[in-house]
């Protein structure tokens, strides 16, 4: 029998027989003939789903079903930040629940997914742009979510380091959400497959589904390279393919699949603390807990299914570092990469009914956003099991 | 025309030129230009006009050719841009070309959208390597070769001169400062600050 | 990635803005259907990997809208013609049919 | 000092005519230019160079090139300090000073090497599953500490100094690598006559052909490649580039290099940058970028001291350094034996050559014997003994017996990987050698072939040959047809191998990735948790992740999760390159744009004058508009503002609104086109006169407004917003190409041409009447509201007169070629003294619009309709247009929908804050009470209180009800009054006369 719960103490008796106690973090399961509730696409969503579906219906048999291996999609390619600094309405309690699920989450799913709240930092450089953000400060603060707004001088003391002298667009302030920061972000994938497989889902590798089955337009099953699984409901979280799935089932949606590139640098000595994004250009930064500073800007801009992008948008990223914090200047670009994920305007999550009749078939995309991991998975479970 | 007291202002305020061997500066002050873009389907009478009245052929690709104190540049699919000394006599190309191509082709004054500059010497495409991506290499862009694209995020167009090499560039005239910085940078490794 | 312009010769993306998907048409104001048909046009998109027929501007040289066709999955530039030469032709094709 | 100690008397590459002088950890040491930092450490009998990541153990030089994992130092000090240099890497200079990293207070007294005891703990992933309890102090205790702890060199904490640059290059044939195969690929191409390019990272070319002192042609490889390079260098077509590494591949043929200009020197000279970023442009390319040499996991094998077997040579035979004095070499291979010799000829003791094989090939045999060297074969390293310095190994032989071997230096090779990184970059997908026991290119990018060890022929022959195909084949593509393809004449050395990976029974730590600390124990650990996808294995274990790119450390790696679940090594998987191939520097991937340069800036006409004035500047996108002309006594940018608007108000302003786009529309269908871009009609529009328009996005969504003025029939001339002029003329573009081909219309951008003044102001004609050439009317009679016109102005300037007005007031707008600009201000200036007229910039042009009522940036936010802002009326229902249809879907139509509506302070003294959001009245403050927002907001002058602009839920019904602007972000929460939006003038009288 694997050791159970993960603890200092756990961990300590494990270091004394070599770590040869623990077993997989989750099984590696087989497919079987039917389940009640089949989510495709193992990412941060889909397992967000499947982990709190089985934590409220004890009875469901659920599975997940994943082409490649769990958390190598979005969820392992963003820049690890958790926010709820939203401005539209429909966003703001999205957001903000999965915030609130964050900062509960560690000792929910017993795992460590390093949840850090350091605070995230919007800067402005003009007053247009104050006003745009004490709108969306104080559309925040409506929705009962901590944000505030800061002067030059505030940002000033709080990071210094900022070009404040020779900046082509000065720095007039900033929006600051305390509650902001970061998350390691495969191991919210690891902690909630592992939260779930301890509830009883079969989290399904390898396992790409070719086909969708349908008896009167209602989903009784979908087809896989691992054969046929029945499903009394299926839901779709596949992010940057959810075009290419939702077609099996004959919908087309209004996305488009955009990479988005994320950078890191080797790792350094503490040198940023919270998150800073820049006001005018295509830049926003934090540094990981193992030193590397984790930063990103703008969509390549085309659509695309490669998972990577090319050099304009590395150097317009790069200038924005450049021109907001001169001192990165000799730190060294380690590793880019590229995610795709869809993409509407306003780029937020969408959620869907199936346009056949019954809307007894669910499925949702799940776009850029890390910080809609938790809430996404939950505000599914919701629309999933309550018609 | 009667005498205007307004005086005219250089685009580049803040330029230096230079003489240096490796890399001549210059700045153009004193031009007139106009766009021309014929009217649909009107090319070849556009084409047919200007033959007429300055006995040059006007060129389809990026091209730019020349006539009696007169340069046309390719600036587009059935779209050019003419260029000329002003001079003491206040040329208007603008003035000068809409009888030609009254009809046929829409003419715009551009003399004071642009400014232009004309850099030569042996480091010339060294240094616009550096904001410039359009290979310059005499095998593949040759004497009275054009080509619109940007430098260090300016727009501009260009064209060369000779085989000096040299080239004159335009671009919009609120961009020249930023411009003359970017060359200044650029140049300074071939003749100092 | 680097487009071939049908004016300029060969460039850098850096020179161009991508629209968005070249196969839809804009629909007839008078449709009785004419909302559904805009809703489509405006917002509904294929997005299947593979060959991607699409709008791209060269921006920062001769202001040509382009139709590009590429392989989206592999970034591969297939063709690249003048928006305006396809759009004649579709024009012509419409005609004819009428 | 110590002096060279291990410097060889002859031999190497290095100049011996000259010394340089440099510190390490503050001590002063001498090298020779020519050597690397690690060279020169090494000759001077350094080997601790640093800590490890997480356990801070001992650290020394491994490799002698870019994929070292161990040796990283501080570079320079101050604003130039740079972090985790490779030693290998960097070069040598006089007064070059260096620094250990992760260490506390010394490199030889670490006291975190305590991290070493607690390694039991501190396993792959060991945070996960800790750190949970009490959730309060994850925050304020453990990841603090872990962020403390956490990174290994410090970087500086300045901007930096130095300058970067930019460019690009084209060739037809790029190679990549410098080596054996990289230059007969760059002679054969070259002498085909193609453009070449030939980029090394090293600041020496010859590669491995110098490392192993091979010999060419029957000379010394050295000979060979100073001649090869004299004839590269001869080529007008051929460019050589040293310093310069490929590090990535992109679409399209598209190369990223980073030269390191002046990296080898203290600081750059001036005028020259400190890096180059290249986009190298190449019809085709041949990757030769060679093989990295792969490590063996045995026990302690990251102590200082231990070496890869390649790298022994190369310090030997490029740097005349002796790495060590006694030496145990270990190999699964047969490449590795002539290190052997190598080592013997430099006058280094070699205890044994350790072959993991039970059957040395004849080969191996031949060597040893020649070298009269111990061989034992079959047998392993378990462990190496000593901490900062080796002071011996323990040998498993064959028989399975112990025996301790006492050495200072050891040589292994666990077999080569081809640097393959630059081909996987697109989405190649390597293969699996059996041959080699690596992953070789498989399917390749576009135009790339591949030559010598980065092919996975490791021979010097094979590299030598390959390369010369690959060049002649390459060049061939490009239409070069060389004359016939010529190879010089070499030996292949014997590169058999039968694998080896890791040698079970060990004591102490097996490192796999040695940056990242990660051991064969945490593979085994990371395989039973069921991390075993390889992605799963390097996230988890962050193998693979550390500055060399995981290349000392992935196959190994790979082979023992592929051993551990019985599967074979492609089956488990291979983790694909991303950029970079080998860490770049941020601000080389910045170049010219920081600082002011980050983007360029526009100046309008008036900027010299402004400057001239003390008018300050705000950042409209690329502009610089003139924001305000503070004069002396006034206290603050109110008093300037309620100046300047009282001033316009009264008498006269002068404004530079050249910023606006403009554009030049001609052509028979130019009428037609106008009508279906904008919601409002402008086929009706009169030759002559003005009107004011708004353009949809086709969502319905409003996108533009601005004027538009017909000259003629066929000729109109419209405006845009400064912020939206690209945009717009983008769309106007697709409307006319992609939509509409078949309308005849010609659009010419003429925005940069005209310097544009507003000129507004009960006075304005009077001031004008000085300026514009007395043959022309410009009465109100003559010359209305609304009215555009060709004029003269001070003596014949051509120029435009637009009867426009933004404030509200007998406005004009006035242009002139742009180069008259700058004289038109002065000479407005100087006629509006008798009026008292000033100069005003943008916050007095806000205020008078919102006290107007007219919209602007705030209100055309992106996701207002025309409804929205209260033009619903404008919405042309005759016509098609772009928007039309989808501005009256569902969503957007809803009359519930915020509408724009002006607001006062019911506290006339009270300030009113854009941003703020409507509540009703006795509403508490919640997301549902949410009733719109205040836009844009100004303190009137002409009314004497603040007012605003906004949008509320049902507004335009609402007149006269007491709301609440609710502002909690800056503390504000204002009890206003609904009123119409145009707070002056409402009749519109004064605009008209």
């Amino acid at each position: 029998m694997p050791v159970g719960d993960y603890s200092i103490f756990s961990v300590m008796k494990e270091a004394l027989r070599g770590h040869t106690g623990w077993g997989p973090a989750w099984r590696d399961a087989e497919p079987k003939p039917a389940y009640d509730i089949v989510i495709i696409g193992g990412g941060g969503h889909g397992l967000a789903t499947a982990y709190y579906l089985a934590k409220e219906y004890k009875a469901a048999r659920i599975a997940v079903v994943e082409k490649g291996w769990i958390g190598g999609g979005n969820v392992g390619r963003n820049t690890t930040i958790v926010r709820s600094n939203y401005m539209l309405p429909g966003n703001i309690p999205f957001y903000e629940l999965s915030m609130k699920l964050w900062e509960g989450l560690e000792q929910d799913i017993n795992y460590n997914a390093m949840v850090s709240q350091r605070g995230v930092l919007n800067l402005y450089h003009s007053d247009g742009q104050r006003d745009a953000f004490a709108r969306r400060g104080n559309s925040m603060r409506l929705h009962g979510v901590d944000c505030e707004l800061l002067d030059a001088d505030a940002v000033r003391k709080m990071v210094p380091f900022l070009d404040f002298e020779n900046a082509r667009f000065p720095v007039h302030g900033g929006l600051l959400q305390r509650r902001g920061g970061t998350v390691r972000h495969d191991a919210v994938a690891w902690g909630y497959a592992r939260a779930a497989d301890r509830h009883g889902v079969d989290i399904i590798q390898n396992c790409e589904v070719t086909a969708f089955r349908f008896e009167n337009d209602h989903v009784v099953g979908i087809e896989t390279s691992r054969g046929y699984i029945g499903a009394g409901k299926v839901g779709i979280s596949v992010a940057g393919n959810s075009s290419r799935v939702a077609a099996m089932a004959g919908m087309k949606l209004p996305i488009e699949s955009h990479v988005l590139q994320a950078f890191v640098t080797e790792s350094i000595k503490p040198f940023i603390d919270g998150v800073v994004t820049f006001g005018a250009g295509h830049f926003y930064i934090s540094q990981s807990d193992k030193g590397g500073l984790v930063f990103g800007g703008d969509l390549d801009g085309y659509n695309s299914y490669a998972q990577r992008g090319n050099m304009p948008v590395v150097e317009d990223v790069c200038e924005g570092g450049m021109a907001l914090m001169p001192r990165i200047g000799r730190v060294r670009l380690l590793r880019s990469w590229g995610r795709h994920h869809g993409y509407v305007d306003g780029r937020q999550p969408v959620h869907r009914s199936h346009p056949h009749q019954g809307s007894l078939f669910q499925w949702r995309v799940v776009l850029r956003r890390l910080q809609g991991d938790a809430s996404g998975g939950h505000v599914f479970r919701a629309s999933d099991c309550t018609r | 025309m009667a005498k205007s007291t307004l005086a005219a202002q250089s685009a580049f305020t803040d330029l230096k030129t230079s003489k240096h061997a490796a890399l001549t500066i210059e700045v153009l002050d004193d031009l007139t230009m106009a766009s021309i873009a014929s009217s649909k389907g009107r090319a070849e009478e556009v084409k047919a006009a200007i033959r007429a009245a300055y006995g040059v052929e006007l060129p389809t690709t990026p091209e730019r050719v020349t006539g009696k104190g007169i340069a046309f540049i390719w600036h587009g699919p059935d779209q050019w841009m003419a260029i000329a000394d002003r001079g003491a006599g206040m040329r208007d190309i603008e003035v000068e070309l809409k009888p030609v191509l009254a009809g046929i082709a829409a003419v715009v004054d551009q003399s004071d959208g642009r400014a232009v500059v004309r850099l030569s010497g042996p480091r010339v495409r060294d240094v616009l390597a550096k904001g410039v991506g359009i290979d310059l290499d005499p095998r593949a862009f040759k004497s009275n070769g054009v080509a619109i694209t940007h430098a260090s995020h300016i727009g501009i167009v260009l064209w060369q001169v000779n085989d000096a090499p040299a080239y004159e560039i335009a671009m919009f005239r609120s961009f020249a400062d930023s411009f003359a910085t970017w060359l200044t940078h650029s140049a300074a490794e071939f003749i100092g600050h | 990635m680097r487009i071939n312009c049908p004016c300029c010769g060969e460039r850098g993306i850096d020179e161009f803005s991508y629209y968005g998907d070249a196969t839809v048409t804009r629909p007839d104001l008078t449709s009785p259907t004419a909302m559904a048909e805009f809703v489509a046009y405006a917002f509904e998109r294929a997005n299947i990997p593979g060959p991607h027929r699409e709008l791209w501007y060269h921006a920062a040289g001769c202001h040509l809208w382009l139709v590009v066709t590429r392989n989206i999955a592999t970034h591969e530039i297939l063709s690249v013609e003048s928006a305006r030469d396809v759009a004649l032709a579709r024009n012509a094709n419409a005609k004819g049919s009428a | 000092m110590t002096g060279q100690i291990n410097r060889l008397p002859s031999g190497g590459i290095i100049d011996r005519s000259r010394g340089v002088r440099f510190t390490f950890d503050g001590i002063v040491y001498d090298g020779h230019p020519g050597d690397t930092l690690a060279s020169a450490l090494l000759a001077n009998g350094v080997t601790l160079t640093g800590r490890s990541f997480k356990y801070h153990r001992p650290r020394g030089i491994l490799s002698a090139g870019s994929e070292e994992p161990s040796a990283l130092v501080e570079l320079r000090t101050g604003a130039r300090r740079e972090a985790n240099t490779k030693a290998t890497m960097a070069e040598v200079f006089d007064g070059l000073e260096s620094t250990s990293q992760n260490r506390w207070p010394s490199l030889r007294l670490d006291l975190m090497s305590v991290n070493s005891l607690l390694s039991p703990i501190f396993v792959a992933g060991f945070y996960y599953k800790t750190f949970m309890w009490p959730a309060a102090l994850w925050e304020k205790l453990y990841e603090p500490a872990i962020r403390r702890a956490a990174g290994l060199g410090r970087a500086s904490q300045s901007a930096d100094p130095d300058t970067y640059e930019k460019a690009t290059a084209f060739c037809d044939v790029l190679v990549i690598g410098g080596g054996p195969a990289g230059l007969t690929a760059a002679l054969n191409a070259g002498r085909s006559g193609a453009r070449v390019i030939v980029a090394d990272e090293n600041f020496a070319l010859g590669g491995r052909a110098i490392d192993d002192a091979a010999e060419i042609d029957g000379k010394p490889a050295a000979q060979w490649v100073a001649a090869a390079e004299g004839e590269l260098a001869a080529m007008k077509n051929v460019r050589i580039m040293r310093r310069t590494t490929v590090f990535g591949t992109y679409d399209g043929g598209t190369y990223g290099g980073v030269e390191r200009v002046s990296d080898h020197l203290a600081t750059p000279p001036a005028g020259i940058p400190r890096q180059r970023l290249w986009h190298f442009i190449a019809k085709r390319s041949v990757l030769a970028a060679g093989a990295t040499e792969r490590p063996i996991v045995f026990g302690n094998n990251d102590r200082p001291g231990v070496m890869l077997a390649g790298a022994v040579r190369t310090y030997i035979n490029r740097f005349g350094v002796k790495p060590g004095q006694r030496a145990v070499v270990f190999a699964n291979n047969d490449y590795a034996a002539s290190t052997v010799t190598t080592l013997k000829r430099a006058g280094v003791e070699v205890a044994a050559l350790v072959d993991s094989r039970n059957a040395p090939s004849s080969y191996v045999s031949g060597i040893v014997g020649a070298a009269d060297v111990r061989l034992i074969s079959g047998a392993v390293i378990t462990t190496v003994n000593g901490g900062h310095k080796i002071k011996s190994v323990n040998v498993r032989t064959a028989d399975g017996r112990s025996i301790k071997l006492d050495c200072d230096l050891v040589a292994m090779s666990g077999g080569w990987n081809p640097n393959i990184q630059l081909s996987t970059h697109v989405g190649g997908k390597p293969v699996w050698d059996d041959v080699i026991c690596s992953f070789v290119p498989g399917t390749l990018p576009p135009g790339m072939v591949v030559a010598g060890a980065a092919s996975g022929a490791l021979g010097l022959k094979d590299a030598l040959d390959g390369g010369a195909a690959s060049g002649a084949s390459a060049a061939g593509a490009t239409g070069h047809k060389p004359a016939g393809i010529s190879v010089p004449s070499a030996v292949n050395e014997s590169v058999a191998i039968s694998p080896l990976w890791r040698v079970d029974g060990c004591t102490g730590k097996s490192l796999v990735d040695m940056q990242n600390d990660v051991a064969s124990s945490d593979i085994e650990l990371s395989n039973r948790e069921g991390f075993r996808s390889v992605e799963h294995l390097k996230r988890y274990t962050t193998l693979g992740m550390a500055t060399d790119q995981g290349r000392t450390a992935n196959v190994n790696a790979l082979a023992i999760m592929a051993e551990l679940t019985q599967k074979s090594i492609p089956q488990t998987g291979m983790t694909l390159a991303r950029p970079p191939y080998s860490p770049v520097a941020i601000g080389a991937l910045a170049g010219h744009h920081r600082g002011k340069e980050f983007k360029p800036s526009r100046r309008p006409p008036s900027y010299t004058w402004t400057k001239e004035n003390g008018g300050k500047f705000n950042e409209t996108g690329l502009w610089l508009r003139p924001s305000l002309y503070p004069k002396s006594g006034e206290s603050d940018w109110l008093d300037t503002v309620k100046r300047e608007v009282n001033t316009v108000r009264s008498s006269v302003g002068i404004c530079d609104v050249s910023t606006l786009g403009k554009i030049d529309i001609q052509g028979a269908d130019a009428a037609l086109f106008l009508d279906r871009v904008y919601m409002n009609g402008m086929k009706t529009l009169a030759v002559g006169r003005c009107r004011y328009g708004g353009m949809m996005r086709e969502d319905g969504i409003l996108m533009d407004d601005g004027t538009v003025a017909r000259l003629a029939e066929n000729h109109y001339f419209l405006t845009t917003t400064t912020a939206n002029a690209v945009k717009a003329s983008q769309h106007l573009e697709l409307c006319h190409q992609w939509l509409w081909p078949e309308l005849d219309v010609q659009m010419i951008s003429a925005t940069e041409q005209w310097a544009q003044y507003a000129v507004a102001g009960p006075n304005s004609r009077a001031l004008l009447q000085k300026i514009v050439d007395p043959e022309f009317d410009i009465t109100d009679k003559g010359f209305p509201y609304l009215q555009v016109g060709g004029i003269t102005v001070c003596g014949g300037i051509k120029a435009r007169l637009f009867r426009l007005s933004f404030s509200g007031e007998r406005a004009f707008e006035i242009g002139v070629p742009a180069r008259y600009g700058d004289s038109l201000l002065r000479r407005l200036v100087e006629a509006g003294k008798e009026f008292g007229a000033c100069v005003y910039g943008t916050e007095s042009l806000g205020v008078m619009r919102i006290e107007k009522g007219h919209i602007s940036g705030p209100e055309l936010n992106g996701t207002s309709t025309a409804r929205d802002v209260g033009l619903g009326g404008m919405v042309s229902t005759k016509k098609d247009f772009i928007g039309r249809v989808l501005g009256d879907r569902p969503g957007i139509a809803d009359p519930d929908r915020p509408a724009l509506v002006g607001l006062r302070p019911v506290d006339r003294t009270a300030r009113l804050r854009s941003g703020s959001h409507f509540l009703s009245r006795d509403a508490k403050p919640t997301a549902e009470n949410d009733e719109g927002y205040m836009t844009s907001v100004c303190y009137s002058p002409t009314v004497g209180h603040w007012i605003a602009l906004g949008f509320l839920k049902r507004g335009p019904q609402r007149m006269g009800e007491i709301i609440r602007a609710y502002d909690p972000v800056r503390g504000g929460d204002t009890l206003v009054e609904v009123v119409s939006p145009c707070f002056v003038d409402a009749e519109g009288e004064k605009v008209r006369g």
